[in-house]
């Protein structure tokens, strides 16, 4: 608060804020607030997880059965990597090391893809003997009346997972090109450093979804 | 923020009266409103809106009320009834309740209250005012495409078994979702992180304690009703059957998400009309307000408590009765903060010094009529009275008093009190006090006998009614016409009041304290031309004016860093 | 006199809770009423007393009293505690059925009740039951939500679909009570009613013999048809004097050319009347929404029945 | 007052963290081929989540060296988040049982 009328040294200021370390905070701030959203968001889908959960126990157990509990790990640790690797592109940001953000940034968007392609099987397998959302459902090798409410369920939190797996992809590339540019230095992170935050919920999510839906005994 | 004012040099700064330079004619052309990132400008998009939906959602009420003219068919059929009552509540609630107090007025002073200069993301504020403009268009193409029948509430099955453009209309809903959370964030991180040096929790003005609260159940609720809406798009398109019964779902569910969403919400429509309401009793009554901490922290524990209860509109639908009691138990307990603070306005009047203009007049109606809305509240919390009055127009009779009668009426009352501030207009005082007393007669005149029918047993959303209640829908239909009479009146004056020439408002007609009257009416562009600096709680009538006039020696607000603002392609945040 | 207004604004008492429900609704209204006028006369009593004498008055600084607060933080407490304990007891009662009480299965269709009685009788928004003693009703939709409500008894519940549900209620005597269903459902919602007819216990035993006698007899199928035609709700929605009221009127429906919304035509025989009624959703007729619920559960016999009284109707 | 003051996490505590996350994920798998009678085996799962959770939430985010209110800000969320899950399983769970004072 001291320099009320410092002169604007960080480019970045915007006019309305007094001076950078409170545009930081605010933003960072912004940004949880929006992952509190976002848990809220998924929070919904895992409370339908829970209660058709407790009501068809046998039939959790038995649809779980049908999904990789490799390829579910796999995932798992993809996306823990991702996470470090983002969160090592912070790192480099506030280090100024420029060419080390452009490289972590570039990991992160790989290992996304990675998940991203080995899910696009997962699905692409269970399409094919008739496993789909709801009344598209088909498939006969579950001995279940409500049967297709676990994949219903299964297919809504991971596609949303995914639509943010996506979005993520997005940001990172957008962040990639300003850091080509050279956008980004100890002094101004503060994209990197938001987007990162998201990408880690992202894991978080995943980090619940993967026992719940995979690893059911 | 915690700065310590010693470190600085500060000084008065008298307030410049009737600025030539001003936030309205700091540029032109519609693009300089359109893409504006000031928030006094994007308030006043959006009370635009809000007004244009409050007249649209109005008109399908008086329509609603022509068609209960006669018992059986009046000019409608059942149909187009159903569509519009659907539309009606879905349009109020959703276009123009929610967004109404805290987007528009709030958007207005929240960071004039707090001497910013604009809240902390103005480029997101104005993303929000798209976002609410873009959802707004699916709701009108919905309305093109064969409106909706559902309900404002889009309980499952019907929802998805309708023929009707629900989609359209959930999408639309589902999309201001997102307008209003990004408002909620704009005005924490803005709460948290803006305010002026000296300006401490505890003075705070009570409308951002309000706003405060209710951007916290946005946060918190809002992505829920996201969700839920999207699983019933999904619904509809796949067929994914959470809430189908017939593919192993639970419809009751349905009912949990919305709710948990929209009691919630009922607090996103009120609490700001407490904020306002406590602006405008201390300022009328020239007295320090009663209870300050009480009246702040119960915005608080309403929004907190207001998470808890949700299942009070489902008593009937066929929950646990463990969970039936329970909601029961809690929903009462928001009576308790909600009295302490009518009850701490009433005691901020004694031994005031009370000047009964508009903006008072409609604070007092507000504090009748919600208070009637909310002691109803109660009875339809009591467990063995929800029965019979669940889904009658006891239950629409309530939530007219507290959103007509509560929001509406704050709502109204906050415009007529920030009028000058926003326009630097005053209006006309005479016609305006018409105005409210016709208002409130026609309100009462409407919904009253709505009480009465509701405990005769007239169930809500009937196009058709046994002749019984004849009497008592056609005393309600009148009542609405001599409503819309009144809202007549307080569009021509006030329309009346931006034009004239002779009707300069002054800088601070009603002789508040709060930051945004340190201001010139209109306030410049960037709100005040120092950074102010606060001594004193916003409602210490007894300080003199001049303490409440205080900024930082030689800051001047003009054009501080707005070069460099312009010229650099400002980060998204 | 409140006994009075109560009679005014309240539907009359014919269940054993309602008077409970009545006396609870009256506590409230009179503590609601007090606290109200204390508050408005407050309001203009200040109003008037500390009117605005002059632009500079000056007034107290008065910020907080913990007896105040305190008082009108406690007194509401109680007050809700007592209306909840109220509420809470009364519901008790409307919870618990006697394990006596006479069963009735119901069946909500869009947009009529289906009753059915122990003994197999059936019948269509009328509800018949033995005056006086408590009666249970065990409640399942065939299609949306719906909501049985009858005001003189205080009695509400919703009926889903996929679940049954149940209330139950004892009459103080014999008399006729009006049903609504009160949770939205669609086009016929607000038409959506019924009668309750609470008869002498007697009264009751012999018109339940007589109504299963009349199902067992051979009637001839049109005739049988136009029993259905009541009994399963067709009548709420196909007229048989051409006005069209949510379906199309049966007048002369038969071997008519029927202009479907898709574009394409269909002669209204036999085989198109049977897949109209199992299936009503394959063929929409144009100007008509597809809000007709199916009705593949009745027996084949049943559906030819109908279609000999549809041809009737000419 | 800028920039620099921002605390930039040491590179062992990440890749700490990350190696932490890898062995609780190995024995996430491995508990769910243990058979651990019902409600303990998705507790089991919960816990380790939740560790997992929180080594992502206090190191790669940065939680621990960070503003406490944006702490307080995920608490929250997750608070309201089992309020729901809490209150809606009051109904669904206990949906055929009448309330104990009943009968
Ligand atoms: C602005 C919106 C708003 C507000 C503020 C409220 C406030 C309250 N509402 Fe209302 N409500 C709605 C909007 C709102 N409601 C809507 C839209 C619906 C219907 C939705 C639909 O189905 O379409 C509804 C429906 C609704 C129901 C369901 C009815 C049914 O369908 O069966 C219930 C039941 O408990 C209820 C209760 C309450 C309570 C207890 C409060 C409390 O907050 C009220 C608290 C206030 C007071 C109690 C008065 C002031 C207090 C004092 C002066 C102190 C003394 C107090 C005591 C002695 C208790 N409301
Ligand atoms: C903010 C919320 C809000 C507001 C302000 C209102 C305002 C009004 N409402 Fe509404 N209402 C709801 C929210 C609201 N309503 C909701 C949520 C429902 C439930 C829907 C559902 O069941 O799904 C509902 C349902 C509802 C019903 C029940 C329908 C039914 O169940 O069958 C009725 C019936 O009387 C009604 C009437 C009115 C009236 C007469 C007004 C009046 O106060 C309106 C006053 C406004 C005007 C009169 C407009 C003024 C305009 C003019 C005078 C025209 C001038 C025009 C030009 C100059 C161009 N409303
Ligand atoms: C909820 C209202 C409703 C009920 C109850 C209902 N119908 Fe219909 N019915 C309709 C509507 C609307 C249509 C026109 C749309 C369509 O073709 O599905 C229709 C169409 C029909 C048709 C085809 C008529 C044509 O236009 O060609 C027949 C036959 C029919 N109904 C028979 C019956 C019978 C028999 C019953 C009772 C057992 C019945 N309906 C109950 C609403 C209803
Ligand atoms: Cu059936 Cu409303
Ligand atoms: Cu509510």
């Amino acid at each position: 608060m001291a320099n009320i009328n410092a002169t604007p040294g960080e480019s970045h200021l915007a006019h309305h804020f007094v001076d950078s370390e409170q545009q930081f905070d605010s933003s960072k701030l912004g940004m949880w607030i929006f992952l509190v959203t976002e848990v809220l968001f998924f929070g919904g889908l895992f409370v339908a997880y829970i209660v058709y959960r407790s009501w068809n126990p046998e039939l959790f157990y038995m649809s779980a059965k049908e999904l990789s509990t490799i390829m579910g790990a796999i995932n798992t640790v993809v996306l823990i990597g991702s996470s470090l690797t983002i969160a090592l592109a912070v790192r480099a940001a506030q280090l100024n090391q420029q060419a080390n953000i452009s490289r972590y940034l570039i990991a992160t968007i790989l290992l996304a893809c990675v998940f991203l392609v080995i899910k696009y099987f997962e699905y692409t397998s269970k399409f094919a003997v008739g496993i789909l959302p709801g009344e598209l459902y088909t498939y006969t090798g579950i001995d279940h009346p409500g049967a297709p409410i676990f994949f219903s369920i299964y297919y809504m939190m991971t596609g949303l997972h995914g639509i943010h797996v996506i979005i993520g992809i997005g940001l990172m590339v957008y962040l990639l090109v300003k850091t080509r540019q050279g956008s980004y230095n100890a002094a101004y992170f503060t994209p990197v450093e938001i987007t990162a935050l998201y990408w880690h919920l992202v894991d978080l999510i995943w980090i619940f979804l993967f026992p719940l839906l995979y690893l059911i005994e | 923020m915690s700065a310590a004012t010693k470190d600085f040099k500060i000084r008065e700064f008298p307030v410049e009266e009737n600025p030539k330079e001003h936030y309205l004619n700091a540029a032109s052309g519609l693009k300089s409103w359109l893409f504006t990132v000031d928030h006094k400008r994007i308030g006043l998009m959006y009370l635009a809106s809000i007004i244009f939906f409050f007249f649209v959602g109005g008109l399908l009420a008086l329509a609603l009320r022509l068609e209960l003219w006669e018992p059986a068919r009046t000019f409608m059929d059942a149909d187009t009834y159903n569509r519009v009552f659907t539309l009606h509540g879905a349009v109020m609630v959703f276009l123009f309740i929610i967004p109404s107090i805290p987007a528009a007025l709030g958007n207005f002073f929240l960071p004039m209250m707090l001497g910013a200069k604009d809240v902390a993301f103005p480029k997101l504020n104005l993303l929000s005012f798209w976002i609410y403009s873009f959802g707004a268009l699916f709701t009108l193409y919905s309305i093109a495409h064969g409106g909706v029948d559902t309900g404002w509430t889009f309980y499952t099955p019907y929802s998805t078994s309708t023929g009707t453009a629900v989609i359209s209309m959930t999408l639309g809903v589902f999309i201001m979702g997102f307008s209003s959370i990004l408002t909620g964030i704009n005005f924490i991180v803005t709460v948290h992180k803006m305010r002026a040096p000296g300006q401490t929790w505890g003075k705070l003005p009570l409308f951002i304690w309000s706003l405060y609260a209710t951007a916290i159940i946005q946060v918190l609720a809002t992505p829920v009703l996201a969700i839920t809406l999207l699983l019933l798009i999904m619904e509809r398109t796949l067929g994914v059957g959470i809430f189908d019964p017939a593919l192993g779902g639970d419809p009751v569910l349905y009912q949990h998400f919305f709710w948990f969403y929209s009691h919630p919400a009922v607090y996103i429509m009120i609490v700001p009309a407490f904020g306002i309401i406590s602006e405008i009793i201390s300022t009328f009554s020239k007295k320090t307000i009663f209870g300050y901490w009480l009246i702040a922290l119960s915005s608080l524990a309403i929004a907190f408590t207001g998470f808890l209860v949700w299942g009070h509109h489902m008593f009937v639908s066929g929950q646990s009765e463990l969970s039936t009691i329970i909601f029961s138990f809690l929903t009462f307990f928001v009576g308790i903060p909600t009295g302490i603070k009518i009850l701490n306005w009433v005691a901020t009047m004694y031994k005031g010094s009370i000047d009964m203009k508009t903006p008072m007049l409609y604070a007092m109606m507000f504090l009748f009529l919600f208070s009637i809305g909310g002691f109803t509240g109660i009875m339809l919390g009591a467990l063995s009275v929800n029965v019979h009055l669940h889904d009658t127009y006891y239950v629409v009779a309530h939530f007219h008093y507290v959103m007509m009668g509560g929001t509406v009426f704050a709502f109204l009352a906050g415009i007529h009190y920030w009028w000058p501030k926003m326009t630097g207009k005053m209006y006309n005082e005479l016609w305006a006090k018409i105005a409210s007393v016709v208002l409130f007669i026609g309100f009462n005149v409407t919904f009253l006998p709505q009480f009465v029918m509701g405990s005769q047993g007239m169930p809500r959303r009937y196009y058709s009614y046994i002749e019984q209640f004849q009497t008592l829908h056609q005393t309600s239909t009148v009542g609405s016409w001599v409503l819309g009479l009144g809202f007549i009146i307080v569009g021509i004056y006030l329309t009346i009041s931006l034009f004239s020439k002779a009707n300069k408002a002054s800088s601070n007609p009603w002789g508040a304290r709060a930051l945004e009257w340190m201001s010139s009416s209109p306030p410049p562009h960037h709100n005040f031309n120092h950074t102010p600096v606060v001594l004193h709680n916003p409602y210490d009538f007894h300080k003199p004016i001049s303490e409440f006039r205080l900024g930082i020696d030689g800051s001047d607000n003009h054009h501080e860093h707005t070069e460099v603002a312009q010229t650099q392609p400002a980060e998204k945040s | 006199m409140l006994e009075t207004i109560n009679r005014l604004i309240l539907p009359q008492v014919s269940s054993t809770f309602a008077a409970d429900v009545d006396g609870l609704f009256t506590f409230i209204n009179v503590a609601s009423a007090i606290i109200l006028l204390g508050i408005t006369v407050a309001i203009i009593y200040f109003s008037v007393k500390y009117k605005r004498k002059s632009e500079d008055d000056v007034t107290p600084v008065i910020r907080y009293n913990t007896t105040l607060e305190l008082t009108w933080t406690i007194i509401p407490l109680i007050l809700i505690l007592i209306v909840f304990a109220w509420g809470f007891r009364g519901h008790i009662d409307m919870r618990t059925p006697p394990s006596n009480a006479y069963e009735v299965y119901v069946t909500a269709n869009s947009f009529f009740w289906q009753f059915t009685y122990p003994n197999g009788v059936q019948t269509t928004d009328e509800l018949y039951v033995p005056a006086g003693r408590p009666v249970k009703l065990i409640m399942q939709s065939r299609d949306v939500i719906h909501s049985f409500f009858v005001p003189d008894f205080r009695v509400k519940q919703d009926v889903l679909p996929g679940r049954y549900t149940t209330a139950w209620f004892q009459t103080l005597g014999t008399g006729e009570h009006v049903i609504f269903c009160t949770e939205y459902c669609g086009s016929g919602h607000s038409d959506m009613d019924g009668m309750v007819y609470a008869i002498e216990p007697e009264e009751f035993d012999a018109w339940l013999r007589e109504q299963k006698e009349l199902s067992e007899q051979e009637l001839p199928l049109a005739v049988l048809g136009q029993n259905l035609y009541q009994q399963q709700g067709c009548a709420g929605c196909h007229s048989l004097d051409g006005n069209v009221v949510i379906g199309p009127s049966f007048q002369g429906l038969y071997m008519d050319e029927r202009q479907g919304a898709d574009g394409s035509s269909r002669v209204a025989d036999e085989d198109y009347l049977r897949e109209s009624i199992n299936n009503p959703g394959e063929f929409i007729t144009s100007g008509f929404n597809n809000i007709m619920p199916g009705y593949s559960y009745l027996s084949e016999d049943q559906v030819s029945a109908i279609i000999e009284f549809i041809k009737e109707q000419q | 007052m800028s920039s620099h003051e921002h605390h930039v996490i040491d590179l062992k505590y990440l890749l700490g963290a990350a190696a932490g996350l890898i062995i609780l994920t190995i024995l996430t798998v491995g508990a769910s081929y243990v058979e651990i009678p019902r409600p303990f085996d998705l507790l089991t799962a919960m816990a380790l989540a939740f560790g997992k959770a929180t080594l992502v939430a206090a190191v790669f985010m940065g939680l621990i060296w960070d503003k406490k209110i944006n702490t307080m800000a995920l608490l929250f969320s997750l608070l309201f988040f089992f309020l729901m899950i809490g209150i809606t399983l009051l109904d669904t769970l206990f949906r055929d049982r009448p309330f104990w004072i009943y009968n």
